[in-house]
């Protein structure tokens, strides 16, 4: 089982080779990735920065309560931080169990809290130069023109 | 005579938009996460016309009730609506 | 939209690639792959052979199900055949859609149906050099020891 | 009197390791599913003394209900259990 935020782009594949085991019969990957609209509006990118200790805290206690749910202990969860582009993975979620069923429970899990929990913020940057925090909720709060970007490895 | 505690707060997004990375916010000894949150939203409520989005608090990391009581040396955040994934 | 039946190693990743798109935020991979013991016997590998053209058909339905059911055109199913290795993959199945409850709806529903419906066999081979064949409810038929092994890619 | 109709149906796995992969059945014209899955069972019977399991029955590249009447010239095929994925 490993967590981790990261500067650079994911390598899904090789967090599904990590996960691989004789023992599994499945394994699953979860991507998530910029989407060229939100809520109507054509997105550009995504600044995603993160109260990095307690966002690795939150994401092992997941890790955690996954494995003591599902059983499965071959899993591995990053998140990138900084300046994401259009089509770039922001998360993936890597998942192998002895049980096809256990295996897609877990990574259903994972990802539903990680979206409820985790302390990661994005601001959507739009084609019209405006840019909004946006929330998993579907929240948007305009961002201050002035503000500040804040440390993406957190502070 | 109450005796009162400097906390220090890390702000993040929306909240770190208006009040900075970090604040420090005076309250009597023994005051709960509830009375930090009054505070900050007042200070929030007199910077900014947008109303923020409510947040969250943090206490060592971990999501904090209303009712916590703050401790000298806690590590405080305020956490606005998550978005990540 | 594609289905295939191949008799070489499948590619998982190339099959994230190919569903991926700026209009999805989430991609999931399924991979089953051959399991090192299966109801308590140590096995060595596993030759799976087809009903082609019927299998080939039964997959493109289930894709249209997966399509229609949950509105998910980046869907990918590979299945291979021939004799394969503990640890190789015998199924793939990729899926990108703009929601990820989609997603990973589509991809559960796919394996399942793909599990039940599919005419797919295989025999597993066994350390003490025993051959059976083994069906997804959980059946077991010893194979005849001098059964003539099927055309993997169907007849 | 009645016409017959010979049928070619292709096995697969435990079906074909008994009866061999394909096999030729004579049955009444407008017989069923349900027939020409009797006469197999009793064929396999016969032969193997280990039950084989029940399969399907696919009529054209689709499983068949036993009501479903074979016509001359339908690919039809015996499906034991199946084991993809």
């Amino acid at each position: 089982m490993r967590i981790a935020l990261v500067d650079h782009p994911l390598d899904p594949t090789a967090l599904l080779a990590e996960v691989a085991d004789v023992g599994s019969g499945a394994s699953t990957l979860f991507v998530g990735t910029v989407r060229r609209t939100n809520q109507g509006r054509a997105v550009t990118g995504i600044d995603y920065s993160a109260y990095a200790p307690m966002a690795e805290a939150e994401m092992q206690r997941i890790a955690e309560e996954a494995a003591a749910k599902f059983g499965c202990t071959h899993l591995v969860i990053e998140h990138r931080l900084g300046t994401l582009l259009l089509g770039e993975a922001s998360i993936a979620i890597a998942v192998s169990h002895e049980r096809r069923g256990a295996a897609m429970d877990a990574q259903r899990y994972v990802i539903e809290e990680f979206k409820a929990r985790v302390p990661i913020w994005k601001r959507e940057h739009y084609v019209d130069g405006d840019r909004a925090w946006v929330d998993n909720a579907g929240g948007a709060v305009p961002a201050e023109p002035d503000a500040s970007v804040g440390d993406s490895t957190g502070r | 005579m109450t005796l009162s505690v400097k906390h220090r707060v890390q702000l993040f997004a929306s909240w770190s938009d208006t009040l900075g990375p970090t604040v420090e916010v005076e309250l009597p000894e023994g005051a709960r996460v509830a009375e930090l949150l009054a505070t900050l939203e007042a200070q929030a409520k007199s910077k900014s016309i947008k109303p923020l989005p409510r947040p969250s608090v943090a206490v060592n990391h971990r999501y904090a009730k209303p009712d916590t009581v703050l401790a000298v040396g806690d590590e405080i955040a305020i956490i606005p609506p998550v978005a990540g994934g």
